[in-house]
């Protein structure tokens, strides 16, 4: 119990300083988001001060002084209330992020646990068959496939897959005559234009999970009590998977937490490519036109989703070890 | 655990240097003794020489232009050119400057960061520990890229130094909770307390009785930072935030996907710099295989079971 | 033994493979265009409209986020062809301006909304009282001009605040929309009209986010004119999707355009004509941009040919130092100004006048009086490739004469609020393009000169001049196209002489089309419209295209 | 009768590369009748345990067998599969490994880890399960509810006696026994050992007990086999190695056991107390040694007490030292002695200023130990030093032994180069590692266990102290090497003058070096006085448990009689 609640309080603790830095983060920016709509109009020719004028009304430029600006954006935090989008004017901020986060929710969090659960599997088949070719065929593969730059692998499958074989949609989240809704043709497109971005994170993040689990599952296998358990002559499948592999999962999994950051940011690059309407899509968008709402609220729930994973990766480990019981 | 005990013919001189050095020829036998962090610090070497000759090595210069555009491979160009007409085999050879430079310089610099802050966390206790856990913590979980990417987007200007910087600043979290946990280790230890009872001061404990022992964790912080500082870079590049007037391989992809290398089918244009940075970060990855090693023996090369 | 053996086995496996992927590599994949064989022939796939990536239902012609086909919806009293400034008359029938002060249009008659109501002058007064009751309508500043405007029969006259006759140009660009409809709008500033009624030649057919079709108004005024059926426009429209999914019309950068749009399909067609010119803006604030001997061994010091080719991969030419668009505005050239205002690379000349600005070569280096080496920096907008490689050919040449230049890269807010508050020593930027007046206003008009630090709307080199404030002040107060080309002449020789901004290439609008279904196209040779996707240029265009097909018979 | 295992010519070599190889075990003969109890002994490194796994073929790389046969019950288990050899572990031999504490899966309950071993065999039908769990739980004396506990919620004896139910679940014949008791509480271990006795006796099984310490083994075990660099030395029944034994190693172990209640109690180089009090000569010779010190201080431990924070919430605060009150006098040698917990190591934390007293003064001359600022905290570790139980970890791996010498040196004493060195130099000299420029030189791996802690100790004389705390400073060193650091501690502290504060739960070696003696038991001192007086006639209950509880070939000729 004591556990959980000290988990909880680290978890708000956090997400406050989260919430502040987002706010903090593109204030320190130079330019603001009618800089940057007059920079893309200013490419086809002069714009006048009137039309920066209206742009400027259009958008409400943030207004007060920063304490100020802090606490309207507490408020607003709070009530899931993110204002209007400058980018997407006249859409609400709230809107974009729904429209994009169950997206991006499909893509990297089932993507994700996919990874990892295959990874785990398969370092728990490379440390039990440690120095075979059935250790050293997925260790290398997948360290190496682990070192692709997330954008390349991307622009590589989406070359010779998309382009030059046809085998798969080359961009957006489905077809172009579809229509969202809850049927399993729409549901069936969408999961047919993710199989790229998703081979993408697949490749790129398999590898580190084969290495975390191979090198804890080894350690395990050199604990004591997987030597006793071999002692005491039980099966080998159940010496590897409920002596060394249950216990190598629990540093397995904290990484887990940690590394679905980095998947996160490494979709951003892929969501790019992909031209895949999800956060990080939006995020990137939202940075290049300055869209503070947006960025701020795309932050927010990027930070948290990735804060309540953790927190939930916390609570399982709470629920696999007995140690942190008491 | 025997080395050649030769010490009846030593003379005073040459006792006086401590033979901590055993230690690193033993640290870099056993690396060349794992075939993986051998092939890693063969290919790494190669990396190193080919940036470090790169005017010797590369037919033609890194922003040289005025060939043909677009042009296939020939026996001039032996990867083509690109659509600004440059040499793109010149501009790999070149490009491995920047993603070695960066690699060793950012893995360094989130390496010290990490060293300071983990270290110090470690040693001492109470609440200056408790907000640097928090802090940490912070990092660690606030995803990186997009960090990055605002971060680089507010720092603007500085090219390669603002990528440096940006990877540094969220890179180093890893490292420091890594160095933190093996630090409080050593600090139980009785070697620790006894350089107190000697009357060392704080600083040279932390520096000289436990950080020496944290060598093959720091030797694999840095590999790991430098390997993610080396793929950062190139994402960075990539999305055109960084400096796209230098030639790099992130670069490279950034203007081959800008000038659609795809479309005119030079797809050499994004697969070589592409597999020379997996190839380079590949090789840091294979060394730390053999860093893991010397810091954890059960991870050593055995025979069979 | 055997271990080493199979590795060197595997070693050479692998070096076999990296062998053979070379070879492959010396043969490139060329991508081919793949149309959707289930679009007919008279409908247009047309990449018009960047989803972001998904559309939004936003046909609101006023903010800035619509759907860009608001415009094949909406129309406005003229349209303009911006390659060399001639207004067509378009729901107004006829512009006159009877002195410089007011402008009257003729409304056109027989006009009907998609709705079927009839088009009236009212139309447009409610128009104009809209955009000034709402200012965040008013996108393109037209009541910065106007004191009122009032209705006479089918006449529509608009009373200006000053003597202002290139206002007109401004003003008559205003969309007009239905005031049956958009009367009871609560609130049109942030309204989105998901459908919309307009006059324009096209209506909303199916909506999706990812794509949206539209269709043929069969009551459009000019419906004979119009042989397009129907309008498709996909979300997906980057490079590689405009080449492989076989597009009729786009409007698009593209690298190497041959070996890819052209490859692509043996009927895609290109046509980049210039759009602006493209210019090195020093900071005139900042001394010692302030010298015009300074600015003129630097723009003669220059090889714009080499410029160009590097910014544009040889798609676009050098440009002269008048700020015309060349060949389209050629008729307002000043005859006096030598090489069509072309400045050529002349590197003792650029010596010589850069020594009179106080600056000499001394063993490769250009120093100033006190000896110190002469150095700046060229600012850029992150991302703008083509302007990142015009200067790195800038600073290649200069290096050659001793200059060490540095390039800074902000993103594009960034870029634009430095060159707004005046924070730069030398930018990259823009001048000229379309309406010969409204160019030289912004760029040369003291009205929007400000001090270092403060905001500037245009004349982002701080440029101010009592003579010329005079010469822009007389070119607002004649409606005489004589007196008119006069003033032009005198501007273009000022620009010329004081170099307040150093023209270098133009900037290209990159139109690419397909001449298998549709014919008609906007070239060189008949250049009526810009090749743009936006604005009022489709206007133009869509009246002119014929079916290929119908040709054929 | 045929043995039930017979081992012939057995080598199993260490092999890691970038080392050089290890042959751990070297031709090894012997045979085990069925029933027997044996006992396998040696130092470390002697490759006892080595040959254990061995013969249960559990041994794991960098260990590989590399000649001989081991027939178990007539067949070499070496050429089993390892489906036949899982299935041979049920019925056949088993293993309780040296780390007890760890063989247990953190993660899983202990009747988990029961029914893993019937599912593995099936040789327990489902329907038994549970009363066989209970039944074997009560053999080692544990109640049946901590069927239900994880690992962690057990403390080490109990979760020693979980292995060693486990092991017995199987039915073995043969049970290999690693260092069983090693890591426990004394107290603890003697429980454990009579518990493994009685079990052998009652269950019948063949049992080996590795052990480092010959008076466990030889209480305990009918024959002894004597390891020593990877060969047996002596195999012989307990009682003829005790009083007739044929190999020099085993005499010399044997020479190091010594009972701490006789009157006269000497080991190989170091006599009996009474007889060196006689060495005065010494002890004027230390006097002069510490000249310029006027007037040396004494420790003043004044009622003190020191309550730590409860480890879990809602739990009870835990007294380590309670109402603890002691003087050392400037010259005195004081033994703290008491099992594990009994807050011996607490005191010497509160003396050397690591914690802070929850009550009571700590006073060393005219310092108030909990009150120190940063340069009084220098000041006394200037004259009150330390020396550590385990060598291996109390000396940096990376740094010479003079680096290591030469910090208090130059920190305490001020010196600088040549003469910082010479002084280094002289401390070897002290401590006997000579010759003493190569000892200089040298790094903690090249040097053997005793080596170092004479390092240990010396590092604690170069600030020249007056007061030395030594925790159990022999505990982790093979038996033979103990009486010389127990003789050289004696003697530099006869020669120096130095008080020393001995904690131990080793009441042969406070016997030895100690004049006063105090037992403590859950923070109280339950029994203090006269060394030699208070083990010769123990008063308190607990005192005599902890007499008792001391390994002592001696007694075992007793019960073999």
């Amino acid at each position: 119990m004591m556990y959980v609640l000290r988990r909880i309080g680290f978890f708000l603790l956090t997400l406050w300083a989260a919430v502040t830095l987002n706010f903090l983060l593109p204030r320190m920016m130079p330019g603001s988001p009618t800089d940057a709509a007059i920079a893309k109009l200013a490419q086809n020719g002069p714009v006048t001060d009137a039309t920066r004028k209206a742009i400027e009304a259009q958008l409400g430029v943030p207004d007060g002084n920063i304490f100020e600006q802090y606490l309207g954006y507490l408020h607003q935090v709070i009530t899931l209330d993110f204002g209007v989008s400058y980018t997407f004017y006249p859409q609400s901020v709230s809107e974009m992020v729904w429209q994009a986060f169950p997206y991006t929710v499909i893509l990297v969090g089932f993507v994700t646990i996919i990874a990892f659960v295959l990874g785990t599997l398969i370092g728990v088949l490379t440390a039990w068959k440690r120095n075979t070719w059935l250790d050293a065929l997925p260790t290398l593969t997948g360290s190496f496939a682990s070192t692709f730059p997330y954008f390349w692998t991307a622009l590589l499958l989406l070359f010779f897959l998309g382009y030059v074989l046809h085998l798969f949609p080359t961009s957006g989240a489905f077809g172009p005559t579809a229509t969202p809704a809850l049927t399993w043709d729409f549901f069936t497109d969408v999961l047919y234009h993710a199989a790229l971005p998703a081979l993408t994170i697949l490749i790129t993040s398999l590898g580190g999970w084969i290495i975390g689990m191979r090198n804890a599952m080894i350690n395990t296998l050199g604990d004591d009590y997987v030597t006793f358990a071999e002692a005491n002559g039980l099966k080998g499948r159940t010496v590897a998977i409920r002596y060394a592999a249950r216990n190598a999962i629990l540093p397995n999994l904290t990484g887990f937490g940690l590394a679905l950051g980095g998947v996160v940011g490494g979709s951003v690059l892929v969501e790019q490519v992909f031209g895949y309407p999800g956060i990080g899509y939006l995020l990137f968008n939202a940075v290049i036109g300055q869209d503070y709402p947006l960025m701020q609220a795309l932050f927010l729930m990027i930070t948290v989703s990735v804060l309540i994973a953790n927190f939930l990766v916390d609570i399982m480990y709470g629920v696999l070890d007995p140690r942190t019981r008491r | 655990m025997t080395t050649t005990q030769n010490l009846t013919s030593a003379t005073e001189a040459a006792i006086k240097p401590p033979r901590r050095f055993a230690f690193i020829t033993r640290s870099a036998a056993t690396l060349w003794a794992n075939w993986k962090s051998r092939l890693g610090l063969i290919i790494l070497a190669c990396f190193i020489l080919v940036a470090i000759f790169a005017p010797l090595l590369a037919p033609y210069g890194a922003s040289q232009d005025g060939f043909e555009r677009n042009a296939d491979a020939s026996p001039e160009h032996w990867f083509g050119t690109t659509a600004a007409g440059e040499d793109v085999l010149s501009q790999l050879i070149y490009g491995s400057q920047i993603s070695v430079a960066v690699g060793f310089i950012a893995g360094l610099l989130s390496t010290i960061v990490a060293m300071v802050i983990g270290l110090s966390w470690g040693y001492i206790r109470g609440f200056g520990a408790d907000v640097i856990n928090f802090i940490v913590n912070l990092f660690l979980v606030i995803p990186g890229l997009p960090l990055m990417i605002v971060i680089a987007a507010y720092l603007q200007n500085g090219g390669l130094v603002m990528i440096v910087a940006v990877i540094v600043i969220t890179g180093w979290a890893w490292g420091a909770r890594v160095l933190r946990a093996q630090t409080q280790t050593l600090r139980s230890r009785d070697f620790v307390t006894a350089a107190r009872f000697s009357g060392e001061p704080a600083w040279r404990i932390v520096f000289k009785e436990i950080l020496p022992n944290m060598t093959s964790i720091i030797a694999g912080g840095f590999f790991g930072a430098a390997t993610s500082a080396i793929l950062a870079e190139a994402g960075l590049e990539f999305l055109g935030l960084g400096d796209s007037s230098i030639v790099s391989w992130g670069t490279i992809l950034y203007w081959a996907q800008n000038s659609n290398a795809l479309l005119t089918g030079q797809w050499i244009l994004l697969f070589a710099p592409g597999l020379c940075i997996a190839l380079l970060a590949l090789s840091l990855t294979l060394i730390n295989f053999g860093v893991d090693a010397i810091s954890n023996p059960r991870l050593r090369e055995g025979k069979s079971r | 033994m055997t271990n080493s053996k199979t590795r060197t086995k595997r070693m050479s496996v692998i070096a076999g493979i990296s062998v053979a992927v070379m070879l492959i590599s010396a043969c490139s994949i060329q991508i081919q265009s793949e149309p959707d064989p289930s679009i007919p022939d008279d409908t247009m796939l047309i990449a018009a409209d960047k989803g972001s990536p998904m559309f939004e239902k936003i046909f609101n012609p006023y903010l800035f986020n619509k759907r860009v086909a608001a415009s094949y919806i909406y129309e406005p009293l003229t349209a303009v062809n911006v390659l060399d400034g001639t207004q067509t008359p378009w729901l107004a029938e006829k512009v006159t301006l009877p002195d410089a002060r007011t402008i009257d249009y003729t409304i056109r008659q027989g006009v009907t909304w998609s709705d079927g109501e009839k088009f009236t002058p009212e139309d447009v007064v409610f128009t104009f009282n809209l955009i000034k009751k709402y200012p965040t309508l008013d996108i393109k500043g037209a009541w910065q001009h106007i004191e009122s405007v009032e209705i006479d029969g089918d006449h529509v006259v608009v009373h200006l605040k000053d003597d202002d006759a290139p206002a007109a140009d401004v003003i008559s660009l205003t969309l007009i929309v239905p005031e049956h409809i958009w009367k009871d709008v609560k609130d049109p500033d942030t309204w989105r009209d998901e459908s919309p009624v307009g006059t324009g030649p096209f209506t909303v057919g199916n909506f999706s986010s990812q794509q949206y079709t539209m269709n043929k108004n069969q009551d459009y005024w000019q419906a004979d004119k119009v042989e397009i059926e129907h309008l498709v426009l996909p979300a997906a429209t980057s490079e590689l999707d405009i080449v492989t999914k076989g597009f009729d019309w786009a409007y698009s950068y593209m690298s190497n355009v041959e070996g890819t749009w052209g490859a692509a399909n043996p009927d895609n067609k290109n046509w980049f004509p210039p759009g602006g010119v493209i210019s090195l803006v020093p900071n005139l604030a900042k001394a010692p941009w302030d010298n015009a001997d300074l600015r003129r061994g630097i723009a003669l010091a220059l090889d714009r040919d080499k410029i160009a080719d590097a910014a544009t991969e040889e798609y676009m030419s050098k440009a002269g130092q008048t700020g015309l668009m060349l060949p389209n505005q050629e008729s307002e050239l000043n005859p006096d100004i030598p090489n069509d205002g072309v400045i050529e690379q002349d590197t003792d000349a650029a010596l010589a006048s850069l020594a009179k600005a106080g600056y000499t070569l001394v063993d490769g280096t250009l120093v100033d009086a006190k000896g110190a080496p002469f150095t700046f920096s060229v600012m850029t907008a992150n991302g703008y490739t083509d302007w990142l490689r015009a200067i790195q050919e800038v600073r290649k040449q200069l290096t050659a004469i001793g200059i060490n230049m540095t390039i800074k890269q902000p993103q594009p807010a960034g870029y634009q609020q430095s060159i707004q508050n005046g924070d730069y020593e030398v930018a990259m930027g823009g001048m000229g393009g379309g309406d010969i007046f409204q160019a030289y206003n912004s760029l040369l008009s003291s009205e929007f000169h400000v001090k270092v630090g403060e905001l500037a709307p245009s004349n982002f080199q701080r440029y101010s001049n009592p003579q010329t404030d005079a010469l822009l002040a007389q070119y607002k107060e004649t409606v005489d196209p004589a007196k008119q080309l006069e003033i032009s002449h005198q501007l273009q020789q000022i620009v010329y002489d004081q170099l307040p901004v150093i023209g270098l290439y133009y900037g290209g609008l990159w139109g690419l089309y397909n001449t298998s279904k549709f014919t008609g196209w906007p070239t060189a040779d008949d250049p009526y419209a810009p090749p743009q996707t936006y604005d009022s240029s489709p206007l133009l265009i869509f009246t002119k295209l014929k079916l290929a097909t119908k040709d054929g018979e | 009768m045929n043995p039930i295992l017979e081992v012939k010519n057995l080598s199993v070599v260490y092999e890691s590369s970038g080392f050089n190889a290890l042959q751990a075990v070297d031709h090894v003969s012997f045979a085990l009748e069925a029933g027997e109890f044996v006992g396998l002994v040696g130092e470390s490194g002697s490759g006892k345990s080595t040959l254990g796994l061995a013969i249960t073929r559990l041994q794991k790389p960098p260990a590989r067998t590399n000649g001989g046969q081991i027939f178990f019950r007539g067949k070499d288990i070496r050429e089993l599969d390892a489906e036949t050899l899982r299935q041979q572990r049920q019925g056949g031999f088993a293993m309780v490994l040296q780390s007890g504490m760890n063989a247990l899966n953190p993660v899983r309950t202990i009747r988990n880890h029961f029914i893993d071993i019937f599912r593995a065999h099936g040789h327990v039908g489902k329907s038994g399960w549970d009363a066989r769990q209970i039944e074997l739980m009560e053999k080692v004396g544990l109640p049946k509810e901590t069927l239900a506990r994880f690992p962690g919620e057990l403390s080490g004896g109990m979760r020693q006696r979980v292995s060693i139910a486990l092991a017995l679940s199987l039915e073995p014949q043969l049970m290999v026994f690693d260092e069983p008791t090693t890591a426990l509480d004394v107290l603890v271990q003697q429980a454990i050992m009579d518990t493994i006795k009685s079990l052998q006796k009652s269950e019948g099984f063949t049992a080996v007990l590795i052990s480092h310490d010959l008076g466990v083994v030889l209480e305990s075990t009918q024959r002894v086999l004597v390891m020593h660099e990877g060969r047996i030395v002596e195999d012989a029944p307990s009682r003829d190695i005790l009083e007739n034994p044929q190999d020099e190693y085993t005499r010399m172990l044997l020479s190091h056991y010594a009972d701490p209640r006789a009157e006269v109690v000497e080991l190989p180089g170091f006599p009996d107390r009474a007889g060196r009090d006689t060495g005065g000569a010494a002890r004027t010779a230390g006097a002069t040694a510490r000249d310029g010190r006027s007037s040396d201080s004494a420790i003043v431990v004044d009622h003190v007490s020191k309550v730590y924070p409860p480890p879990r919430r809602g739990e009870q605060a835990v007294t380590a030292v309670d109402d603890v009150s002691f003087t050392l006098e400037p010259g005195q040698s004081l033994a703290l002695v008491g099992a594990s917990g009994s807050g011996k190591s607490t005191i010497a934390k509160l003396i050397t200023g690591i914690e802070k007293p929850t009550a009571g003064t700590v006073e060393f001359g005219r310092l108030d130990v909990a009150q120190l600022g940063r340069r009084q905290i220098r000041e006394l570790h200037k004259n009150v030093q330390m020396i550590f139980q385990d060598p291996y970890s109390a000396l940096n791996p990376l740094h010479t032994v003079e680096y290591t010498l030469t910090r208090p040196v130059v920190n305490f004493g001020g010196l600088r180069g040549p003469a910082a060195r010479k002084r280094v130099l002289e401390l070897l000299e002290t401590v006997g590692l000579a010759p003493v420029e190569q000892f200089a030189a040298k790094l903690p791996h090249q040097l053997s266990g005793g080596q170092r802690q004479r390092v240990v100790i010396a590092r604690a004389l170069a600030s020249n102290p007056q007061v030395l705390i030594a925790d159990e400073p022999v505990s982790m060193l093979d038996v033979s090497l103990r009486a010389g650091v127990l003789a050289l501690l004696e003697d530099l502290r006869a020669q120096w003058g130095v008080s020393m504060l001995y904690i131990t739960h080793d009441l042969l070696s406070a016997r030895l070096v100690t004049e006063n003696i105090m037992v403590l038991n859950g923070g109280r001192v339950v029994e203090r006085g006269n060394t030699a007086q208070v083990l010769q006639h123990p008063e308190d209950e607990y005192t005599i448990r902890l007499l008792d509880a001391v390994p002592n070939p001696a007694r075992a000729r007793g019960a073999a009689v």
